[in-house]
């Protein structure tokens, strides 16, 4: 094996050794400030590619994950995380696509109202978290998901979400005003 | 998002079921809610939500909800009010077109079609966050990591001045607490017998006792005198060297030799 | 990056997963039969020779861990302003005017006792030192500034301290006690 720069041998001995996700600024407190923390986590992601352990991205911050098509040799208890309920799953997805939303809107999108236990368990979880007031009538409380929920689904970004992209051309996250309006201009009336 | 759409969509308008707090609601065979009915049933059709019929959606679930009712299963009423709308709609579809009515039917359908689509979407997504590589099922983080460590080291500041304050405050705090009482003028009782005494004489004239205090322009003093000076008479007038007169209470106190 | 083999990945995943070390035996319940544990364990080793982090076997059981020379980067100092309490101040002005100077004198001149931990705090500031034992019964271990102490209150000496005089003036006295002066007059070559 060549020899590695010291900078790339300490980012990666901080990245191992750590117990929960570094961000940039955590690795650079560790290994010092002389180092170009960005260019060492690029190369040493390229290093782990292709190896049973990855290095990754969630969220801005980074760690090192078993590779995901070894998953079969490691899981022996095959305990499924946490058995979410469909409403559960619903909401999460909906907070995700939507952030920061109200309750009164995932209810929209649902047609159906949450019981309290829903959003409790996936703050529970630590995959969402309130995020303040919208400025609108009544003050509604809004949620949004968190670090935890990226690492998690193994998302680099909430821009990773799958099929954000074809949501968003879709219109399918707008509000149905915003949609029917879109409509409107598109083509006249349609009449199913 | 917008918070409207809840309330500005004509499915939600009246019985407002999505509000309907503490409502026991049956679920008809795990549906959650009347929208999640009219999905299943959508997807029957098997043709993309897009270009799904509202008008055989709507005859589906009025078929479903009948058919619920014939079988005596009691449906939760947010079923019920979703039937009635739909109802409504179904005959405004199938009249003859009013331009006066505003929503139009047609936009009614497009607004209950993005709902279907909306909730489709959120499922479809769900389930594709599901099947991810999740950590702690798909991928595993490092078993036994050594962790890191932060050491919290105090930086201790103080400035010159607390430090000097410091010192002043404890020095002013160990003095010797020495209490001096400033030195009041008075007139001693004796000094007041001596005077009253010497003065009254042998003078059989009633004099005010204000008369025997000295000349000052020391009101302090001039208290003193004056209580000194009174205790002096009464202790004279026992002794039956004066006589002391007095019309009322109050009064100017009056002395002369016994 | 050149592929690795999958049994070597495989190993390699496992053992970064591992929540202990792993014997050849564990390794080969969670790869399979098929793999070859003991080459593979060899040619790994080799793989992170040199690296921020090495795989080492300890007793025939194996593990990962950070590389020797780099411990130092898995502790970090972290400083944290914090002001003197209002005893240790105290005590430090104590020192600083009398020194060298016991412990009971401090406290004598205090008027009440000082913890252990005050006159700690001021040596973890390195501002106060032990500064020998007073020749008297008991021999009581004295204290006083440190050069630090100086630089920390941009002193150049310790007659820079304003002297009672001055502190009179100030308002930060009541009247001068003989004991005092006495005191004043004594400090005299500072020791450090």
């Amino acid at each position: 094996m060549k020899e590695l720069a010291d900078d790339l041998r300490a980012v990666e001995a901080a990245l191992f050794a750590a117990a929960e996700p570094l961000g940039a600024d955590d690795i650079a407190a560790h290994v010092g400030d002389g180092v170009d923390v960005a260019a060492a986590l690029a190369e040493l992601q390229g290093h782990y590619a292709g190896r049973g352990v990855n290095l990754v991205e969630r969220g801005g911050r980074w760690h090192f994950q078993t590779a995901a098509d070894l998953a079969h040799i490691l899981r022996r208890e095959r305990e499924e995380p946490r058995r979410l309920s469909r409403a559960a799953i619903e909401t999460l997805a909906i907070i995700a696509y939507h952030e920061p939303v109200s309750r009164a809107e995932i209810e929209a999108i649902r047609g159906v109202q949450i019981s309290r236990g829903t959003l409790d368990v996936l703050m529970e979880a630590g995959w969402v978290r309130p995020a303040g007031r919208r400025e609108a009538p009544g003050r509604p409380l809004t949620y949004a998901t968190t670090q935890a929920f990226l690492q998690h689904f193994g998302l680099a970004s909430r821009r990773d979400l799958p099929g954000l992209d074809d949501l968003k051309a879709a219109g399918l996250l707008d509000p149905i005003d915003a949609a029917m309006e879109q409509l409107e201009l598109e083509s006249g009336p349609e009449g199913d | 998002m917008d918070e409207r759409d809840s309330l500005a969509d004509p499915a939600f308008e009246d019985g407002a079921p999505v509000r309907a707090a503490d409502r026991l609601t049956l679920d008809i065979d795990g549906w959650e809610g009347p929208l999640d009915l009219l999905l299943t049933l959508a997807r029957s059709q098997k043709v993309d939500l897009a270009r799904i019929s509202i008008l055989a959606l709507v005859e589906q679930y009025l078929a479903f909800i009948a058919d619920a009712r014939k079988l005596k299963l009691e449906i939760a009423a947010d079923y019920l009010v979703m039937a009635a709308w739909l109802a409504y709609l179904k005959s405004c579809l199938l009249l003859p077109k009013d331009p006066a009515v505003d929503p139009s039917p047609e936009e009614l359908a497009m607004r209950l079609q993005l709902r279907l689509q909306r909730l489709a979407a959120m499922r479809e997504a769900g389930a594709r966050l599901l099947g991810r590589d999740r950590l702690g099922r798909d991928v595993f983080l490092r078993g036994d990591p050594e962790g890191l460590r932060v050491v919290r080291r105090s930086a201790w500041q103080a400035e010159l001045y607390d430090l000097i304050a410091a010192y002043g405050a404890v020095r002013a705090r160990s003095e010797p607490a020495v209490h001096v009482v400033a030195r009041r003028p008075v007139m001693t009782l004796e000094e007041a017998l001596l005077r009253v005494e010497r003065m009254v004489g042998g003078r059989l004239e009633w004099a005010r006792l204000e008369s025997f205090l000295p000349e000052t322009k020391d009101a302090e003093f001039r208290k003193s005198a004056l209580a000194s000076s009174f205790v002096a008479a009464l202790e004279l007038a026992r002794k039956g060297r004066v006589e002391l007169d007095q019309k009322s209470p109050f009064a100017p106190l009056f002395i002369r030799a016994a």
